[in-house]
């Protein structure tokens, strides 16, 4: 199995999926000629040629549509969103046309594209560039919301979301672009299905794109025996799989990179709670980001992203108290 | 072959039939009006009155392999590309008969088969999809041609200037139409436009443009045919402006009190269903007794087909579900 | 008191506030000359002149972006986004540059912008002008998000959200444009505070918009005696407020018109189960919309949202088992 | 006075000064590319080699009470206008004492005292905000005057467009300055847009346009002071396209290897640094050997400013909270 880098993996996925679907096509800002902006598309111009794979000018609104009319008349598109946050610049296309185009022709029209935008901080971009911002998307049935954490995920759950008949939003962690991981690419992963990572059971974790490393980070040094699920799709989620844990361990705690309020993890605790309050032995919680702009700095940006010293810290409290801790930033009364 | 194959063929080749489905268009809207004065249909619903020329236009020049992406105000162009009258008046009243099963409603109608996108309620929304059908035309090297229809105001938002810079860039064969019926919702179009020619804007991309008389059911279709055919033989896209007028008011409660004193008498004369009229039996196609006689019959028609509407079934409370997402298919 | 219309409570608090501070300005598409869509600007162009009160181009990135300009300059631009779904080719100049100018002006800048945009379904508009999509905007740290349920709060928080510095998102619910009610144009209302609109000690429910009719309508027909807390603001949301409620009910049910994924009811809830689990009696749980988008069809579209009857229906059973109630759509086997 | 006012007041009056804060501008530019480089600095840059005449240019022509509105590329701007190399460097390094105290970085300068707003790093975010400030002014009927500085390829995204035709209809005091240094990112502009002037577009809105040779600090000041001047008296917006070179490569790790050969030597002799520098000596203004000295010791004045911002605080934890939210201020 080859080690590749997670950019490599998302390039072999994109290319695996072009050979085999003649309908796949690639466009987005400098990821043809020059390969991506973070080489996530390095070597399909040139296999694939300046009919399928192009560069665009920089109007996200009008090639996220131009994705849209393409698919709808055969193709497969694949786009990059450079930055997660250039989306706000083009949410109508995916959100209020894309996500509905189905239900509004009545079921004759499917929308196959595959939206990638790289998202997440760690790497001194500042505000404007290092959030996650599921929630633009999250609340929108007909859109699909998947987030790999490494190689493989990113490898698979790609390949999944091209052969997708419907509209994804695939949110790739940018911190781990670089990062390497072993990679079968015959490993198959489906939209909506949740990867337990660290099986465990005392303490179920659920964490999404970079912050599966960080859980899996705590866990390994946490004296309780803690599951770590890669929730991998946000909507549809993987409701089975994160119940069944919960069943077994009593406990749940979601790790998330959004700022604390309005973020995803939320939807996983309420719908936990609802069904199995009964059984929980511990008061569920989440470990965020604060509700604050990401900071340039980088020891603030580090102090601000949820890092394995804090979630160990949180875990270790709640399985001796049975409480939700509070968060760094109420701890030393910062905010 | 279906109905609505049937019903596109003719306006594609014959006049008359042409000015019948003008008639059509004509008696749907007054009809359309009447239920929502009187609150028979709920929500919002935006009338073509004084557009129905483009709308045949189109549908004579485009072939049902041409998808034509339009907007909320598209009564007119539905039935010109030959959905029945049944099919979207059936929509319109949220029955289960409807185009896209009542779920939609006026502002969302849409039809595979003859090339009629969903339309869309957003300003703007249609115009990359259609230049994203372009892209996929072009890829596949067939000669088909994406076509986005929209109004005046819609050239002041971003998805316009985007949509046409790439389409140029990209050589796509789209067609852009503006059908410049001289206001957005209550605000004459020289109020938030600085020009009067929005044709011009196309020079921004390099974009061949023209301004085209949308009264004038001769000169739209010589007009859509000029762009259509660059497009379809490699040429590229091109943008044309529709100068006409809206008859009514923007939505159904509007009786658009703001327009200028003599505007609305001023333009009466070129009302495209009397050009057609005219023009029919100026060519000996028509005389003016057939011509009446077809009114009334439609206003019959169209009268008992409302009715046949208001009989149909509501949707099920299952019907809302059924298509968010498309069922997986095993190969 | 005069009893007025919402839109007109609106109206007034816009010309109120006009009058007092001439710094307050407004536009927006057909705001001016036809006093908006929705009639929610009567008067106002008459009174102020076409200096200050502005019909708009189509184009809400524009001037959305011209409000914060302007802010910054020192106006308070209130602009109508007329349907919250136009906001998708808007909603950078509010989350990336709005929400986040003071932190990048080193604390220098204040952006003091009301945001108007009319929410939710009951009409018939369909699936592109229905949504309520709090979802967009709430978790942006740095943006205030408010929703008035009726004419005495769309006055007062309307006023509160003008004179606050901040930008402020107002969310008004389109299809309580027309009812009326008494105001008292003395009565502050404060952002961030939610008000018990109906005491009760068995349970409560927290509603925003035009759920909290809903809710109270539905609170009239249950057994139980339900407290119903009008939530008015998503961020900041009044945690003290909801955490008293239920620390004194120990059952906390949310009415959401937003569809069951993704919505700021899930933020309550898991707040809250981290900080009361252990003394929470039942179960708490989310009454939603389903995970569909609005259907257009008046019958389909009543069911799809949630109603007096399905609220008393399920909080009737909660009260009865303490456990969480399956929605309409999965106890009728439709979803 | 504040440092920065001083700063100011220099460019404005004397043509050495500029040609020092050119020389000042170039040093930093290079400080910061070897910074990067030596991964000494996390994040991103870009640096704005080439393009120091149009923000002297700026800086000289307009007062502090103009905000501009620009971009992540705006160290050069920042530094003309005012701004200290320190508070730039600092924030660049992420240091409490930076403009923005550390938590904005290379993309995020701001002084509101000299009228730059916090630049953004969305392509065309500062569009409409810059046309908004012009609003305020237009209202509060004063003098005062928005810029909005963007590149190339910001012609290309919609806010552009909504931007030019709301400042248009409502004739506000701004003056658009599209930076064309020929590249967006790794394309060059010829790739993604189809027209070689991209002040024509500004016809689409009826706003004055012209194209000025950014290179060229009269002809930057010729064109802006003519812009400002129509602003300030009440002539509404004017549209400039100011022709530059981007010298080094989009980002930091960016080698701008896609380059046409021989076109950054062709664009070299035109380097603004050396074409201030040559007119000052031909006005007899400056001499070889005061430039050369001149150029000498700015690299030792920025090589200590370096260590200094080295030295410089990082900021606390509870920095990040403090500017999210205005305090209250009662009345
Ligand atoms: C993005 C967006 N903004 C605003 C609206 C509200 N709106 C609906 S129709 C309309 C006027 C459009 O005018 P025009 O483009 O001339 O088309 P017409 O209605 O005349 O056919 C407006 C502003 C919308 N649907 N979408
Ligand atoms: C909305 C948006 N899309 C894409 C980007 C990524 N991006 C950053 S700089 C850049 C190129 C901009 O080129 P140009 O406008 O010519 O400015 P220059 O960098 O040459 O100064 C791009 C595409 C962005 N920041 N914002
Ligand atoms: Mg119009
Ligand atoms: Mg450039």
């Amino acid at each position: 199995m080859p080690a590749m880098r997670l950019r490599q993996a998302i390039a072999t996925a994109i290319a695996d999926e072009m050979r085999s679907d003649p309908t796949v096509i690639t466009f987005g800002e400098d990821i043809a000629a020059a390969e991506g902006p973070f080489k996530t598309t390095e070597g399909i111009l040139e296999e694939f040629g300046p009919l399928r794979v192009r560069d665009t000018p920089i109007s996200e609104m009008g090639f996220t549509g131009a994705a849209v009319g393409a698919a709808i008349m055969g193709m497969k598109p694949v786009i990059e969103i450079m930055f997660m946050e250039f989306l706000g610049v083009a949410l109508d296309q995916l959100v209020t046309e894309a996500a509905k185009m189905r239900y509004l022709s009545n079921g004759t029209l499917s929308v196959p594209i595959v939206v990638r935008a790289s998202v997440g901080g760690g790497l001194g971009f500042g505000s404007q560039h290092s959030q996650t911002l599921e929630n633009w998307v999250a609340a929108t049935p007909g859109l699909k919301v998947v987030s790999p954490s490494d190689a493989q995920s990113a490898y698979s759950l790609l390949r999944a979301a091209i052969q997708d008949p419907d509209p994804v939003m695939f949110l790739e962690p940018r911190v781990a672009y670089a990062e390497r991981g072993e990679v079968d690419t015959n490993l198959k992963m489906e939209l909506g299905k949740a990867r337990i990572v660290k099986p465990g059971k005392d303490l179920t974790i659920v964490a999404l794109g970079q912050m599966v490393n960080v859980a899996r980070a705590a866990a390994a040094k946490i004296s309780a025996d803690v599951e770590v699920i890669d929730l991998c799709t946000i909507v549809p989620w993987d409701k089975q799989c994160v119940l069944g844990s919960v069943k077994k361990t009593g406990r749940l705690v979601v790790v998330e990179e959004q700022p604390e309020s309005g973020g995803w993890g939320s939807e996983i605790i309420a719908a936990v709670v609802a069904e199995q309050f009964a059984t929980l032995k511990a008061a569920p919680f989440r470990i965020t980001s604060p509700n604050a702009p990401v900071p340039y700095n980088g020891g603030l940006e580090s102090k601000f992203l949820p890092s394995p010293e804090e979630v160990t810290r949180q875990i270790e409290e709640v399985m001796k108290t049975g409480k939700a801790p509070q968060p760094w930033w109420r701890r030393e009364g910062v905010n | 072959m279906s109905a609505g194959m049937n019903r596109r063929r003719l306006v594609q080749t014959d006049p008359v039939a042409q000015f019948e489905r003008a008639l059509e268009i004509r008696e749907f809207e007054n009809q359309i009006n009447g239920l929502f004065a009187a609150g028979t249909i709920r929500g919002t619903t935006h009338l073509c009155l004084g557009q129905e020329a483009l709308a045949i236009g189109l549908a004579a020049v485009l072939r049902p392999t041409d998808p034509v992406f339009a907007t909320y105000r598209s009564h007119g162009i539905a039935l010109a590309l030959g959905m029945t009258p049944e099919s979207v008046m059936a929509e319109i009243m949220g029955k289960a008969t409807g185009c896209c099963g009542g779920l939609g409603g006026s502002m969302h109608l849409c039809d595979m088969e003859l090339g009629l996108l969903p339309t869309s309620a957003i300003i703007g929304g249609g115009l990359p999809i259609a230049a994203g059908t372009g892209l996929a035309f072009q890829i596949q090297g067939n000669d088909r041609v994406g076509v986005a229809v929209f109004g005046d105001g819609a050239t002041n938002i971003g998805a316009f200037h985007e949509t046409l810079n790439l389409a140029a860039i990209w050589k796509l064969p789209v067609v852009f139409i503006c059908d410049n019926n001289v206001y957005a919702e209550y605000s004459r179009i020289n109020l938030t436009t600085p020009i009067e020619d929005l044709h011009i804007r196309a020079e921004s991309y390099a974009m061949p443009h023209y301004a085209i008389d949308g009264m004038d059911i001769d000169a739209v279709t010589t007009g859509i045919t000029q762009a259509v055919e660059r497009a379809r033989s490699g040429g590229g896209p091109t943008f044309i402006e529709a100068k006409t007028y809206r008859f009514a008011g923007h939505s159904r409660a509007d009786q658009a009190l703001y327009r200028p004193e003599g505007e609305l008498d001023k333009w009466k004369p070129r009302d495209p269903v009397l050009l057609m009229e005219q023009r029919l039996i100026k060519k000996g196609l028509l005389d003016s007794e057939t011509a009446e006689k077809m009114k009334s019959s439609m206003k019959d028609v169209i009268e008992n087909m409302v009715k046949v509407c208001q009989a149909a079934p509501e949707p099920t409370v299952d019907a809302m579900f059924k298509h968010i997402w498309t069922p997986k298919v095993r190969a």
